[in-house]
């Protein structure tokens, strides 16, 4: 057993270490990314390994996937512009720092990753130790409390409950994104910026029923096991994304109001649970006793939406902006 | 009468006294009047342009620091005075704004300073705090009497201190030069008895100061000798009748003389001496706006011969009453009795040869306006000459020895001698020593010291830019040192400046930080 | 200890290789994909640790690291605008960042 | 302990949040905006009251998010540090806010003419949900009690700084929001190791409970040194500056006002807290000296570079990295004394430091609007043009100068009189003579807004309620400088 | 805290806040201005007399205000700072008039007449400071606000005048400022009003620290004292307008450095530490060679504010070496010398800037027979330069007579020569002065004045009051009420009686 163990784990870390470094060193990012893709459903693997399997979800689906999707959707929009690049002199490009001498380039990467990997030596160091005689963490103590608060999934409970103001937060991070990227690309859309295949637009709607589907069962999995929230609002992206690239209606999804809303779902819905109780007079983000999992299921499905949509709106950020470079070849 | 009587004005600086005792009151009168006939006189004579407010505004100053002193009771108020005096004199002289005239102003003005600087030394090195002192000021050291004679010795023109007198008395105002010389030159030996500079506390020998005393009457009157501008003869005269107080004063040292005998005798010859220089000055006033060529040769020679003889000392004069008061005051102090018959002798001397140069023919000067208008204070102080002494209560005893006949036989002897002695001299030598004879190298010795000064202040302003460039300079290139270093601080910000080592000092930093902790 | 000791310290690994890229790699995009496997690695780390196999899986560090992940993505959906938008109006400057 | 005012803490992030979602649905109307940001700004004031109120009247305190308690819950603690940052951001927020609203709303500028255009553009739209977002993350900072839920906070603030300097869409701003953006995951990504490293040595992430439970053995320095690092370059400390005068140049001046004042804040309160609170037993004095001689080394390095640009906002910002550099000069003193009134001392210096640098962006903001840049060879003689803007960049400098009755000076006395007590002389020679160095570029300015000149072509008048606010700021340090005694008096 | 005890923070307040007002006024609101100068001014006036009145009745007026933990901001009049409060509080009410004329019709009055108001403020403020704490704020507080005076012009000149002036003021700032930490830190606040009580306990512990913390203190105080060699500002300073150079060159901020210097040495340290420390021979020795430096400077200056600004340097260290010497009557010389030097110096100026404004003569050269063009102005210049001389019975002869006792009442009779030596030299660049203005011709024809007077009568009258004032304390002196007077009382609480 612990031998197979030994080989197995050895193997996977070694692919992810290879991999990763792989998606790094890769001369050209197409590549770079291709590899970080695999590394990410490498990772996934991983995460199953530790006995995560909502972390597997997570990674496979945002980590490798939609993380791959930007990053490739923004390389292709900068393949499309090696006409206006003269544009680029026009405005003036800002002054860069003078580049050091070829020859030292190499160097430099040797120097830098010398240390980096010191720096990886230190904390080993120190992670070995740790990972040799560390307790039980708070495993137990959430356990413990997961009765008092209702929801059985453990990673559930500490998602929205125990540690629910850290997810409030992070959906704040994700909103903060949608308008990052927003503010950067002026969202006109005309028409979709390739022909649209009417067999694969119809293929694509029964591709994204059925995502919706499968949306929906890690949703309510989530309360229970593993799934849940992120992970159906990833799956609900994929759809977006696979409908946007097949119907051009998709595309007002900046314009309209009912999406709007759909964004701000999860945060909003958070501030909700967290005001109510202050008005109450207890404490922040304190469901009343036993409405916890009723809480959990609101907070799970708002959140998933405005995951859903979110995500989409990001990797659509870039469409805009093919959109907005179309008209402007065009425009002179 | 010979009460004193002291007025308090603790309002007055650190607490002023006026002391009025026979001294400052005989010198007090002298002083008005000096100073009435000479402002009665200016008013005459000076030309009614836009130096005339000034001049009378610093004839008033002068007139009011010259009381203060006369009747000041302790040394601050002394000083006040005295100060005040010396310093105003300097526009009276400069009255008419020529070069020269401004040169002879501030000459007397250096001497002046100086001298006060050493005062102010010696006053406030013998200051008792609480109260403030009083006269007689004692001062207590040989270096102390030394100070206090260095800046009364400037006014009272002591041999070597004397130069700038000359040339003052001539470049000032007929008037004012007699207020100068009659009066205010009275004050540096009032000052001097004042102090106690003859007292034996200073430990100076009584010697010295006969000696120095000597020493200036003989100097004066052989410098004057050598003389032909009036003011000059009558400065160096000055010089000679100043000597003579101060050998009183130093010899009564030894003698077990009483102090006030003295201290009234010598009040008596100072009043005396000024009455008689001021009129010599309004005098000399009247032959230089060629008045006097207009006047009868018997008045002119009687105006002027009854103040000139009267220094001399002749019976009947002021300066016989003058000169037996010191001997009277004196007799224990065998060799004053020589000493005065010499003196009268040699200012015998010097009077005549004084006249003579007054009767020569001088150019007619710039100021002949105003003919014989200022006859009248003449005439008045010629007056004061002849009675004054006479009629003042506290000489009386002094007035009774004087008229005794045994004493106007004895003060015939000096005036005599002088005059037998001059005639020859200038019977045999009568030719050659006639013209003028240059300025003392004392004088001119001064003179360039000051000019020099004024030279090296210009030459220091022109060279003062090539001086600031040496500071300049450095602080130039401190500034670029320090342009340099934000140069280099700037170029190395945009290397700085590049993520990628941002990055890496961010590892650098990551792994010290691990080490070190 | 057993194996599962590797996957912290591949952890670690590709958070230092990720650093090493962030760093010195020119590409932006490759900047932005080392910084995914920086935090890819953190949170191998984060969990590894908490995981020998003998207890219970402590979920506390898996709902970290899965807020990690949303953050890292939201980061990497910002920072991809930003480069879009760069690379209209400097082309080059996305290869050749400094 | 739960009352409605304790709870009230809340509003101070719930607030923003809401805020930034609401001006999100209302696609910055006029006068929908307007009636959010007075809103969350009137709940922020009544929390900020209620907070400042209550610590002082029954000292430090803890609120349980979920009432779950910590470790297995969240918990915001309030302590005198964490009151007073918050206390002082308040008011910069509001001015800050309120400036941001006159830019938007008064006749463009070229410059960042982008962010702020008269009709509600997509970039206009955006703002006020991103600068709300910000303001929720920096107050979520300064609250938490949690290591994990700091990473997250620091994540949030980070990236809606990032996204606001880009806002200004010019290719430096796009260039600088990307170096921003690089070091601030790095650090973040540093930071959270760290944490990792924390939790499993000490199975907790609750400051409260790791102060009782540190220890010093090795996995903790390393911890320490990962945590201790990320943080020091989000704070831009010297030789990891260069990122931060860039970025807080190229943004829009009420963004570069809040990430100077505020922001950069955040990350040295960290350190403070984690390094000389938390973990203080674990943390060799070397440490400190180290940092310490970067920040002495920061100081000059910022200060010159300050005399050089030519641009306003750059001289500030640049003056903002040796302003950091002082701050961790400090730290050494603070260590050594480990006194109450050397830990204020550093405190009211970097609060001074956030009022007075907010007050001179704003003033250099509206200068910038009203002469259509910030080259400072074509602004000569602006002190006639716009007295109060002068008056409020002045005020600030002269509060980094630490002229006596601004709180500048307050906060260096505190320092220097606590560190000579323990012979931290090169510390305390440093802190004082940096005065020096800040009056260099502090009078480099006014000089040129004093020197009478011609009134350059192309000025335009500005918004008064401008020039107001940030004024408003610079009589506020001098404010704390006098009136901060009775308020710290009863702090611990 | 009874009502008197708020006097000092009025004091204070009657110029700050009129000063902040005066800033938001519109340049064009020039009657309202000057209605508020010149009412705060009397206004201070008439507080100070109030306040001078419950002293004289052994009334310890005492106000504070806590900054921050440790650090308490405390206002208290007692003999001392009175004596300096009334004097910047008269000089005030004169040199304002004297501004609002000079100024007419300038540029940026507003900005002007309020930071001068603060400079004001900040005077009076180190004047009522208790402790040393509370003194080095407003010391430094004048630092700042009097830089916008000094480059009130604008012009390029000016504003590397200012330059200048900031680098000496601000390093002498950062150096007090470490004295007084330093000296907290070893002993706790300082309160002026213990007389060195603080300073004798330690001085067997650590009299290394003690020499070094009074240098420390001294060297930041010599730079606005015009010590050699620290001085180079104050000619510099000189490009200001004639009503700033007039009060704040001659009075304010040098005083502000000098009176420092009184207060470290006989309420920081007291007499009997600084002597066993030795340092006051030190200081006496810098005294003294700024006092010979200062005068030869000035022989040699032809622009006529700058000869003015070396003798300040001179005469400044009179206060200085008085100090040093820490004899009774050297310590009342030296504490009336604060007073009549500031008389006599702000005439000058105030002539220098008549002559400059009315005639457009800045140099010594250009004053031939200017007396007669405008006797008044030269008559009270006259005044004043004797009186810098010593002349008696003129204020300054008061000072340099008591200076000279005092030097040799602690046996050191150098520093009596020293001052006899100066006061030749002063003698050396005034009197030249006076004889260029009265004794030679003019050169060319003056501008004929408008009106009777030779000049505006607001130009005019200041000067003459302060020639005036600088008879009235020298012939007067001896008066109970006189600056005389109130020195003496002051050596005699330092000493005892």
């Amino acid at each position: 057993m612990s031998l197979a163990a030994w080989v197995f784990d050895g193997t996977l870390t070694l692919t992810l270490v290879v991999l990763g470094w792989g998606a790094v060193a890769a001369r050209d990012p197409f590549t770079g990314i291709v590899r970080y893709i695999t590394f990410g459903l490498m990772a996934a693997l991983a995460w199953a390994r530790l006995g995560a399997p909502d972390l597997a979800l997570a990674e496979a689906a945002i980590g490798a996937g939609l993380t791959g999707a930007l990053l490739l959707s923004t390389l292709g929009r900068m393949g499309l512009r090696q006409a206006s690049r003269r544009a680029g002199e026009a405005l003036g490009a800002a002054p860069r720092a003078p580049t050091p001498l070829p020859g030292m380039a190499q160097a430099w990467s040797g120097l830098v990753l010398g240390l980096s990997l010191a720096i990886a030596a230190v904390i080993g160091g120190v992670a070995r130790t740790l990972h040799g005689r560390n307790g039980p963490g708070l495993g137990p103590l959430v356990d413990s409390l997961r009765e008092t608060s209702g929801i059985d999934s453990p990673v559930a409970v500490v998602l929205l409950d125990l540690r629910g103001y850290d997810t409030l937060l992070e959906t704040a991070v994700l909103f903060t994104a949608v308008l990052a990227v927003w503010c950067l690309g002026v969202i006109r859309f005309r028409r979709p910026p390739w022909p649209v295949d009417p067999v694969l637009a119809s293929l694509a709607r029964v591709v994204t029923a059925l995502l919706v589907l499968v949306a929906a069962y890690l949703l309510q999995l989530g309360l229970h096991g593993p799934g849940g929230g992120f992970q159906a609002g990833a799956v609900l992206a994929a759809a977006g994304v696979l409908w946007t690239l097949a119907d051009r209606r998709a595309l007002r999804l900046g314009e309209s109001r009912l999406a709007r809303i759909g964004l701000t779902l999860g945060l909003g819905a958070f501030l909700v649970a967290a005001v109510i109780p202050m008005l109450a007079g207890r404490s922040f983000l304190t469901y009343a006793a036993g409405s916890a999992p009723a809480w959990a299921w609101v907070l799970e499905t708002f959140i998933a939406v405005s995951v859903g949509l979110t995500l989409t709106a990001l990797f659509m950020g870039g469409l805009s902006e093919i959109a907005e470079d179309e008209a402007e070849e065009r425009a002179p | 009468m010979t009460a004193t009587m002291t007025v308090e004005a603790p309002w007055l600086l650190f607490g002023g006294k006026l002391l009025f005792d026979p001294v400052s009151r005989a010198l007090l009168a002298s002083t008005l009047v000096i100073w009435g006939l000479a402002a009665w006189s200016a008013a005459r004579t000076l030309p009614a342009d836009e130096r005339r407010p000034g001049h009378f505004g610093f004839f008033g100053l002068v007139m009011g620091g010259n009381l203060i002193a006369t009747v000041a009771g302790d040394p601050v108020t002394f000083f006040l005075g005295y100060a005040l005096l010396g310093l105003c004199t300097y526009p009276l002289i400069a009255y008419d704004r020529t070069a020269s005239t401004l040169d002879s102003a501030r000459l007397y003005l250096v001497y002046m300073l100086i001298g006060e600087g050493l005062l102010l030394a010696a006053l406030v090195l013998s200051w008792s705090p609480p109260g403030g002192g009083t006269f007689p000021l004692h001062l207590d050291a040989r270096w102390l009497a030394l100070l206090v004679l260095g800046g009364l010795g400037v006014k009272a023109g002591i041999p070597g201190l004397h130069s700038w007198m000359p040339a003052a008395y001539r470049a000032t105002p007929s008037a004012a030069a007699s207020a100068l010389a009659g009066a205010t030159i009275s004050v540096a030996i009032l000052g001097t008895m004042r102090l106690g500079l003859f007292l034996p506390d200073t430990g100076v020998p009584s010697a010295a100061w006969v000696l120095l005393g000597t020493a200036g009457t003989l100097f004066g009157v052989v410098r004057g000798l050598t003389r032909s501008e009036p003011e000059h003869v009558l400065a160096y005269s000055s010089v000679s009748q100043m000597g003579i107080a101060i050998t009183v004063l130093g010899a009564r040292l030894t003698g077990g003389t009483s102090d006030a005998a003295v201290l009234l005798a010598v009040t008596a010859f100072l009043v005396h001496h000024g009455l008689a220089k001021g009129s010599l000055f309004l005098g000399v006033g009247l032959v230089r706006d060629g008045t006097l060529a207009r006047l009868p040769r018997a008045v002119v020679l009687g105006g002027l011969g009854i103040p000139a003889l009267a220094l001399a000392g002749l019976p009947l004069s002021s300066g016989s009453l003058a000169k037996t008061g010191l001997a009277e005051a004196t007799h224990l102090v065998d060799y004053l009795e020589p000493f005065l018959v010499v003196s009268s002798a040699a200012t015998m001397m010097l009077m005549l040869h004084f006249l003579e140069t007054v009767v020569a023919p001088t150019e007619p000067s710039p100021r002949r306006a105003h003919v014989s208008a200022a006859v009248g204070p003449w005439a008045a102080s010629v007056v004061s000459v002849l009675l004054a002494v006479w009629l003042w209560p506290d000489f009386r005893p002094m007035a009774r020895t004087a008229l005794r006949p045994e004493n106007m036989v004895h003060a015939l002897w000096g005036p005599s001698i002088g005059a037998l002695i001059w005639l020859a001299v200038t019977r045999t030598l009568r030719r050659g020593r006639r013209g003028p004879a240059g300025p003392s190298w004392v004088e001119r010795g001064a003179r360039v010291l000051t000019a020099r000064w004024e030279g090296w202040l210009g030459r220091y302003r022109e060279t003062r830019p090539a001086l600031r460039q040496l500071p300049t300079s450095a602080r130039r290139s401190l500034r670029h040192a320090a342009v340099d270093f934000e140069g280099a601080v700037g170029s190395l910000d945009r290397y700085v400046g590049t993520w990628t080592l941002t990055g890496t000092l961010f590892l650098i930093l990551l792994l010290a930080l691990s080490r070190l902790l | 200890m057993t194996s599962l000791v590797l996957y912290p310290l591949a952890g670690v690994v590709a958070l230092a290789l990720g650093l090493a890229g962030l760093v010195t790699r020119p590409h932006l995009l490759t900047k932005v994909l080392a910084f995914n496997l920086m935090a890819t690695g953190a949170s191998l780390l984060l969990v590894g640790l908490g995981h020998d196999g003998t207890a219970s899986s402590d979920p506390v560090p898996q709902a970290m690291v899965l807020t990690g992940i949303v953050v890292s993505v939201s980061a990497t959906a910002v920072a991809l605008a930003i480069i879009a938008r760069l690379s209209r109006l400097d082309p080059d400057g996305v290869e050749r960042s400094d | 302990m739960d009352g409605p005012v304790t709870a009230s803490v809340g509003w101070l992030v719930a607030a923003p949040l809401a805020g930034s979602v609401a001006t999100f649905l209302l696609r910055g109307r006029r006068g929908a905006s307007e009636a959010v940001l007075l809103l969350t700004a009137l709940a922020a004031a009544l929390a900020t009251n209620g907070l400042v109120a209550r610590i002082m009247g029954s000292g430090p305190y803890t609120v349980e998010i979920g009432s779950w308690g910590a470790p297995a819950g969240i918990e915001w603690a309030v302590d005198d540090l964490s009151a007073a940052f918050l206390a002082v951001a308040l008011p910069v927020w509001i001015a800050a806010t309120i400036v941001a609203h006159g830019l938007l709303h008064s006749p463009r500028s070229p410059r960042d003419a982008r962010v702020f255009r008269k009709e509600p553009g997509p970039t206009a739209r955006t703002f006020w949900p991103l600068w709300l977002l910000l303001w929720g993350g920096v107050n979520a900072l300064f609250l938490s009690a949690d290591l994990f839920n700091l990473y997250v906070a620091l994540e949030l603030a980070g990236l809606a700084g990032v996204a606001l300097v880009a806002t200004a869409g010019v290719l430096p701003a796009l260039q600088a929001a990307l170096r921003y953006f690089f070091a601030n995951v790095a650090g973040s990504i540093s930071f959270l190791t760290g944490v990792a490293l924390v939790y499993h040595r000490y199975q907790t992430l609750d400051l409260q409970l790791l102060r009782s439970a540190a220890e010093s053995d090795a996995s903790t320095t390393v911890a320490l040194a990962l945590l201790g690092a990320g943080l020091l370059l989000k704070a831009a400390l010297f030789p990891m500056h260069a990122w931060l005068p860039r970025a807080h140049a190229a943004a829009p001046a009420p963004v570069s006002a809040i990430l100077s004042a505020l922001v950069v804040k955040a990350p040295v309160y960290l350190v403070l807290r984690l390094w000389l609170d938390v973990f203080h037993v674990a943390l060799p004095p070397s440490v400190l000296t180290f940092v310490g001689a970067l920040g002495a080394i920061g100081i000059v390095w910022g200060s010159a570079r300050a005399l050089r640009v030519e641009r306003l906002k750059s001289l500030i910002a640049y003056s903002t990295v040796a302003q950091v550099g002082l701050l961790f000069t400090a730290f050494p003193i603070v260590h050594a004394a480990g006194s109450r009134d050397a830990r204020w001392g550093l405190v009211f210096l970097a609060v001074g430091h956030a009022v007075a640098k907010a007050s001179m962006f704003l003033a250099a903001g509206g200068l910038a609007r009203a002469h259509g840049h910030d080259r400072l060879d074509q602004m000569t003689g602006f002190g006639a043009r716009e007295p109060l803007c002068t008056y409020a960049f002045g005020l600030g400098g002269m509060s980094l100068l630490g002229v006596p009755g601004t709180i500048g000076f307050s906060g260096k006395w505190l320092l220097a009189t606590s560190g000579l007590e323990v012979w931290a002389v090169p510390w305390v020679v440093a802190v004082s003579a940096s005065a020096l160095l800040t009056a260099a570029y502090v009078w480099r300015v006014l000089a040129i807004a004093i020197r009478s000149a011609p009134e350059p072509a192309g000025t335009r008048p500005l918004a008064r309620r401008i020039a107001w606010s940030a004024f408003a700021l610079a009589v506020l340090t001098v404010a704390l400088g006098l009136g901060s005694g009775p308020f710290v008096e009863p702090l611990p | 805290m009874s009502w008197a005890d708020l006097l000092p923070p009025f004091i204070l307040g009657s110029s700050l806040l009129p000063g902040l007002v005066i800033f938001f006024l519109p340049e064009s609101r020039r009657t309202l201005r000057t209605a508020l100068n010149l009412a705060s001014a009397c206004l201070k006036l008439v507080a100070v007399a109030v306040l001078m009145a419950v002293v004289a009745t052994g009334g310890q007026p005492r106000w504070e205000w806590s900054l921050a933990p440790g650090f308490d901001l405390a206002l208290q009049a007692d003999a001392l700072s009175l004596l300096f409060v009334t004097l910047s509080a008269g000089l005030w009410l004169v040199t304002t008039v004297y501004a609002i004329a000079y100024l007419e019709g300038a540029p940026q009055r507003s900005r002007f007449f309020g930071f001068f108001s603060l400079c004001v403020s900040a005077t009076v403020g180190i004047a009522l400071s208790a402790d040393l704490l509370t003194f080095l704020v407003f010391y430094e507080i004048l630092t700042i606000t009097t830089y916008p005076l000094v480059v009130h012009r604008g012009t390029r000149r000016s504003l590397a005048a200012g330059g200048t002036y900031l680098v000496y003021t601000l390093s002498g700032g950062v150096l007090l400022f470490v004295g007084t930490a330093w000296l907290t830190a070893l002993a706790g606040p300082v309160d002026f009003a213990s007389g060195g009580a603080t300073v004798d306990t330690l001085i067997h512990e650590h009299p290394g620290a003690l020499r070094a913390i009074f240098a420390l203190l001294v060297a930041g105080l010599a730079v606005k004292a015009a010590i050699v060699p620290v001085h180079g500002w104050l000619p510099v300073a000189m490009i200001a307008p004639a009503p700033v150079s007039a009060l704040l060159h001659a009075v304010a901020v040098v005083k502000a450095g000098a009176f420092g210097i009184l207060r470290v040495v006989y309420d920081v340290y007291g007499v009997q530490a600084a002597t066993d420390l030795g340092v006051l021979t030190w200081l006496a020795g810098f005294a003294t060679i700024t006092i010979l430096f200062g005068s030869l400077r000035a022989l040699v200056q032809d622009d006529l504010k700058r000869r003015l600004a070396y003798s300040t340097v001179s005469q400044l260290s009179y206060i200085t070496l008085g100090a040093a010497l820490a004899t009774p009557l050297a310590l009342t010389g030296a504490v009336v010398h604060l007073v009549h030097q500031g008389l006599m110096k702000i005439t000058l100026f105030f002539c220098a800037g008549n002559l400059s404004e009315t005639l457009g003569v800045r140099r010594v050269s250009e004053m031939a027979g200017v007396g007669r063009r405008m006797p008044w102005t030269m008559r009270a210049f006259a005044v004043a330069a004797l009186g810098m001389i010593g002349t008696p019975p003129i204020a300054g002869f008061v000072s340099k007579w008591y200076l000279g006792a005092g030097a040799l009442s602690s046996g050191d009779g150098w520093a009596l020569a020293v001052l006899v030596a100066s006061g030749l030299l002063n003698a050396a660049y005034f009197l030249p002065i006076l004889k260029t203005a009265w004794f030679e011709p003019a050169r060319k024809a003056w501008p004929v004045s408008s009106g009777r007077l030779e000049t505006s009568w607001m130009l005019l009258l200041p000067p003459l009051v302060t020639a005036a004032l600088s008879l009235l304390v020298g012939v007067c002196a001896g008066v109970d009420a006189s600056p005389l007077a109130w020195a003496g009382r002051i050596a005699r609480e330092v000493f005892g009686p």
